[in-house]
């Protein structure tokens, strides 16, 4: 459990909140809202990157869970190459998994980048370089995924492809996903709940949890599609009320 | 012929200068005793090639060790100041002290320090005090300069200090560091000389040494030979740094295309 | 061996340390040829001679118990010594009348000391606190007019009209060597500068504790310099040769032969007697000259500033 | 309290070193002529405080002048360097020449050069001299660190050569030059020493003046004096130079903390 | 006319090519494919920014267009406030427009961005980075605009307005767009001709101009649908092909 208690971020100007959440251990839980309404913020104020301005975030048991982040740039070290930017998260926590280069040479191939293990960060397309920043937040088994826009730079196939694979590594792995995006469907397609954020300051206007009859091609059901319309309803009213 | 220009371009530079020089001399007709053309230095550099060569060895060592001591030194410092606001306020003043001290006026203590049997050593001292500066300040705004996104990747996954030192801080912090070597190098040598100068007994016979007495017997050619050599030297000490900056920057900064 | 316990027994002989305030030179070869010709072993003594440059402090050497001997260059310095209560004196004189030269172009119109008032000369640092002094307020000499002696004589030899300090036994010859013309001197014991050249300076602990040994250094010393300068030099001017590789035996010749013309060390009468002598008198003249010119304090312990007992006048 | 840190940490360090060497001097009996005491040295300073204070000015002038031109020599040779890596090449290795060879050694060459009568001037050049290096290689490294993106984004836009310079590399390079100015004022403050002591008249009195004056005297305590006052001038020099980086690179750059 | 003839670059390794191309004069060709297929590279190729390895690129009249290009990573100049940044096209051409401080302020308003004009790059969030680079790119009056994925960090909502805007500037301007998107519904809805991309190396595996009866709410046709359809196809073979 992640709680976010009264939650308020100022830089000059008051940016976020009062932001009052309440993220249940193993859920998947998407912010959408309009650009700078303090979507990143939020995940980095749920990661202790900055400090809230007042208000207490809490986690259960009071320890840190050990987190993957996916930044909304690509924060690849430049004088890595590709494969050692995925094995830092390894070097940092010492952890000592067996095999840690056929793990991330195996991640490396889920994101479609075989073959590129020995390129420097300069040498990868915008969409490559983000790819890898995914991979190096999933080798590690974190148990609180902060992905912060994460596929917004891919392809649709590949996109795809990823989200089914995170799916896949959340249900299996018993891990909490903090996901923010722009994309309404992403967003209803993955989670099982959806919290949309308004701007100036950035506070929650909507939080749902998203019903799911069907599990298989719920993308292709009415239950999703008005599920959709309606989140896309809130935001439409949010950025025109501006 | 691209390959060779980094090569070829000073070179010419030189060559060109040379002649120009030697022009200049004879055109003039400029004594000897004033400045002496490329020929005669070149001459008496022949002449006294065994004298001048030991000479050179002799300082080219107490460069390379002060240039070893300096930039450990500085870097070890700039870690230190990277670690503590507190300490890096504290300190980076004495810093700033050791290095505006003529090296001309803290000699005699640093000789009386270390004895006089022991002027090599204080030489060293010297030298190195001359040339710690730049790799001090290079490293410190290296080390200051490493971008905000990356630190946080390291907060995230909880570096310890000193991973976040010699995984990001370090090798960011490379090409400012090296740079500062550059200059430093260049110190180093300065600083063997001048250190020579100020505290060398009759039995240092560096450079310095060379350059003093060819002056006071009015050996002019023989004097330029030795700033020659000394010169030499030094770019040599420069080139080298500037190989080893190509290749530990090989392929990832951008400054890195020299 | 930690050397500040300054004496150490090696061989039966006692090592004591003795610092110059130049390189080997025919300037200090007396003490050289006493080296070479085993003087110093003869009485006991272990001498090692460090070389020093223009920026080796020697009575901070003695003072800091570095070294038991050293050259005081003029006698400014033993009096600055007392002034300091530096403990240390001079214990003997080289040079009976300062070498210190003024020199200018054959060509130059300066005739006397008096001309030079105004006109930029080049003075070494060390000098800036000894003759300079004396210039100052004998002739009206000003700071102003002083530029930077360096280590090369380019600067002098570039401008005819240059005026330079120098050694008596050293720039003359190498002016002439270079351009074929001798410079015009001006010796300034000539002119009357009281003071002596090259003392012997020698720490007030061994002095106090071991007078003997500073004895045998001034005995040893002495006939060094009678041999250097009136017998064969040979032996001197070998090591001098090999301390200081740079150095020539044709300078090293004509420092001699001038420093016996002008009779430097020791005057026409003695011819090679009373080599190191010191008097009261001559100290006193100097003193009061400077201490009437406000350079020291009436009440100045002059005295303290040398001692007499390790030299004595023969006929 | 925090905002005061900046200036309490490096004061509590003066006054402790200042205590350790006042005790220690007492401690250790160390006589005056061979290490005043702090309150020796005071009483030095409060003694010769003209004297001392007008040669801090003279100092404190050449230095000033020698940074400034110091430091416009190498950040225009730097921005030349960058218009053509054929110029860089050729004229780099002469920047080195010029940085390892030491002030003693050219003090002459450039005493024939300006004349005797314009002994400032030496100096002046001298010191300029011994500043120069830091800078320029800082400036190089900076404008060569300039990012690729950027540099295309100017590209697109037909920027010419001039506004590349003055609106993309000479921003980006500011925090790389400005601590190579920070090296650089202390040198320009060990050159205008240095070059007063090897090549200075006595029209003009600095503090090397007053040093040789007193070590000539033996006078220990006055020579302590104007050792401190240099180290005064060259800390508040530094300080003036990190106070000034502060404010230009105020919000923008990761370095800018300090 | 932009004209592309047999095109290819290399780094190490082929990445592109052979290309061959036109793109007439005021037109709006959207070029979509997957992450890495040399989509950024066209563009900047196109600018000039790079040299081809072999080919030869062309301009109709021989005249380089101005050209306003939205680099995929927001290139901001970190120590100029946003209104600096977007007035820096015309500081660099030299144009004497008049009121350059009111235009931008049009743009910055356009963007959504009011009130932001003194803040620095590193106080905005990342799809408000993006936007200022929008503005920046349009504020000259290019004839060829090059826009390489710039809605990818936007909301919906967000970035329908500057879809609508873009469609608007390009009709009255005549001015040419090249776009690149990942997503096909963007590029069939914007532009009148799409190029898809495979990769390993880069080349057209399809050039398709898209068909469009009526204009309003063109997206919300069949017509519409069916062509995202086809193009979509492409897209999943090429993706599921590698
Ligand atoms: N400097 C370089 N050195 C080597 N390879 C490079 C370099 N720049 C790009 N590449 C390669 O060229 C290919 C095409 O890159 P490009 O940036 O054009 O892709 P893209 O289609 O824009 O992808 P994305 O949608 O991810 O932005 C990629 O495989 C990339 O790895
Ligand atoms: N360092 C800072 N100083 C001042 N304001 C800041 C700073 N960082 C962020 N902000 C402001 O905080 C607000 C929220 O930013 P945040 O990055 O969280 O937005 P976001 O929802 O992630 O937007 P986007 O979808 O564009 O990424 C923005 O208006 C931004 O301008
Ligand atoms: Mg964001
Ligand atoms: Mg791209």
């Amino acid at each position: 459990m992640l709680i976010f208690n009264n939650i308020v971020k100022n830089y000059e100007e008051p940016v976020l909140g009062p932001i009052n959440l309440k993220i249940k251990n193993n859920s998947f839980v998407s912010i959408i809202g309009p650009s700078g309404s303090g979507k990143s913020t939020i995940l980095r104020l749920a990661s202790g990157l900055i400090k809230e301005s007042s208000g207490l975030i809490s986690y259960e048991d009071c320890v840190k869970p050990k987190m993957g982040f996916v930044f909304q740039d690509s924060t690849l070290l430049p004088w890595r190459t590709v494969i050692d930017n995925i094995l830092l998260p390894l070097e940092l926590t010492n952890k000592n998994i067996s095999k840690p280069k056929d793990k991330s040479l195996m991640w490396l191939s889920r994101v479609g980048l075989d073959g590129k293990e020995n390129s420097f960060p300069n040498e990868l397309s915008g969409g490559q370089k983000m790819r890898v920043s995914i991979a190096r937040a999933m080798i590690q088994g974190a148990s609180l995924l902060l992905l912060d826009e994460p596929f917004s730079a891919l392809d649709e196939v590949t996109r795809r492809k990823l989200e089914d694979d995170l799916l896949e590594l959340w249900k299996v792995n018993n891990i909490t996903v903090l996901f923010v995006t722009h994309s309404v469907t992403e967003a209803v397609y993955l989670s099982e709940r959806v919290i949309v954020m308004s701007s100036s300051p950035g506070t929650v206007v909507e939080d749902v949890v998203i019903k799911r009859k069907v599990n298989n091609n719920f993308d292709q059901t009415e239950e999703f599609m008005s599920q959709v319309r309606y989140l896309s309803g809130i935001l439409r009213q949010e950025g025109e009320g501006k | 012929m691209r390959k060779y220009i980094s090569f070829i371009a000073p070179t010419l530079t030189f060559l060109f200068l040379l002649i120009l020089w030697e022009c200049l001399v004879i055109y003039n007709k400029t004594p000897l005793y004033i400045l002496p053309a490329p020929s005669d230095i070149a001459l008496s550099l022949l002449l006294n090639y065994n004298d001048l060569l030991s000479s050179a060895f002799v300082t080219f060592k107490i460069t390379i060790l002060a240039f070893i001591l300096a930039s450990s030194l500085a870097i070890s410092l700039a870690i230190l100041f990277s670690q503590s606001r507190f300490v890096e306020l504290s300190l980076y003043p004495i810093a700033v002290i050791f290095q505006v001290t003529p090296v001309v006026a803290i000699a005699p203590l640093i000789l009386i320090w270390v004895g006089l049997d022991n002027a090599e050593f204080a030489i060293l001292i010297l030298a190195t005090l001359v040339a710690f500066f730049p790799v001090l300040a290079n490293t410190n705004l290296g080390i200051k300069s490493v971008n905000k996104n990356l630190h946080e990747l390291f907060s995230l996954y909880g570096a310890s200090r000193y991973q976040r030192l010699v995984k990001l801080q370090i090798p960011f912090a490379l090409p400012f560091i090296l740079t500062g070597m550059k200059t430093s190098i260049g110190l180093s040598l300065i600083g063997a000389v001048v250190a020579e100068f100020v505290a060398g007994s009759g039995t240092s016979t560096g450079l310095a040494w060379r350059i003093i007495e060819a002056g006071n017997r009015l050996d002019m050619a023989k004097l330029f030979a030795a700033l020659i050599l000394l010169v030499i030297l030094g770019v040599f000490l420069f080139l080298l740094m500037s190989f080893l900056e190509k290749i530990l920057l090989k392929r990832w900064h951008d400054s890195s295309t020299f | 061996t930690e050397q500040s316990d300054d004496i150490v027994e090696e061989n039966n002989l006692i090592k004591v340390v003795f610092a110059t305030d130049w390189k080997a030179q025919a300037e200090q070869g007396g003490f050289y040829q006493a080296l070479a010709a085993g003087l110093y072993t003869e009485k006991g003594l272990n001498v090692k001679i460090i070389q020093g440059n223009s920026n080796v402090n020697v009575p901070r050497l003695i003072a800091s118990n570095t070294v038991e001997f050293g050259i005081g260059s003029n006698s400014f310095i033993p009096l600055n010594m007392a002034e300091n209560k530096i403990p240390g004196k001079a214990i003997m004189a080289i040079f009976q009348k300062d070498p210190q030269i003024i020199m200018t172009h054959l060509s130059s119109n300066v005739e006397s000391l008096e001309d030079m008032v105004g006109l930029p000369i080049m003075i070494s640092d060390a000098s800036i606190g000894a003759f300079w002094l004396w210039l100052k307020f004998k002739y009206g000499f000003d700071d102003s007019q002083i530029r930077k002696k360096t280590f090369s004589l380019a600067p002098f030899l570039s401008n005819k009209s240059s005026i330079q300090q120098g050694y008596l036994t050293s720039e003359p010859f190498l002016v002439e060597k270079e351009t074929g013309l001798a410079p015009k001197i001006f010796l300034l014991s000539d002119y009357g500068y009281p003071s002596y050249g090259a003392m012997v300076l020698a720490s007030q602990k061994i002095i106090d504790d071991q007078p003997m040994i500073v004895k045998k250094f001034v005995d040893a010393s002495i006939e060094g310099w009678r041999q250097y300068i009136y017998e064969d030099p040979t032996l001197g001017n070998e090591l001098i040769m090999i301390e200081n590789t740079e150095m020539k035996e044709d300078i090293l010749l004509q420092a001699i032969k001038k420093i016996r013309s002008y009779n430097l060390i020791s005057n026409e009468i003695s011819q090679g007697r009373n080599i190191g002598l010191m008097t009261e008198k001559k100290w006193n003249d100097f003193f009061t000259t400077m201490s009437r010119n406000g350079v020291y304090k009436k009440d100045l312990q002059w005295k303290n500033s040398f001692t007499l007992e390790f030299i004595e006048e023969s006929n």
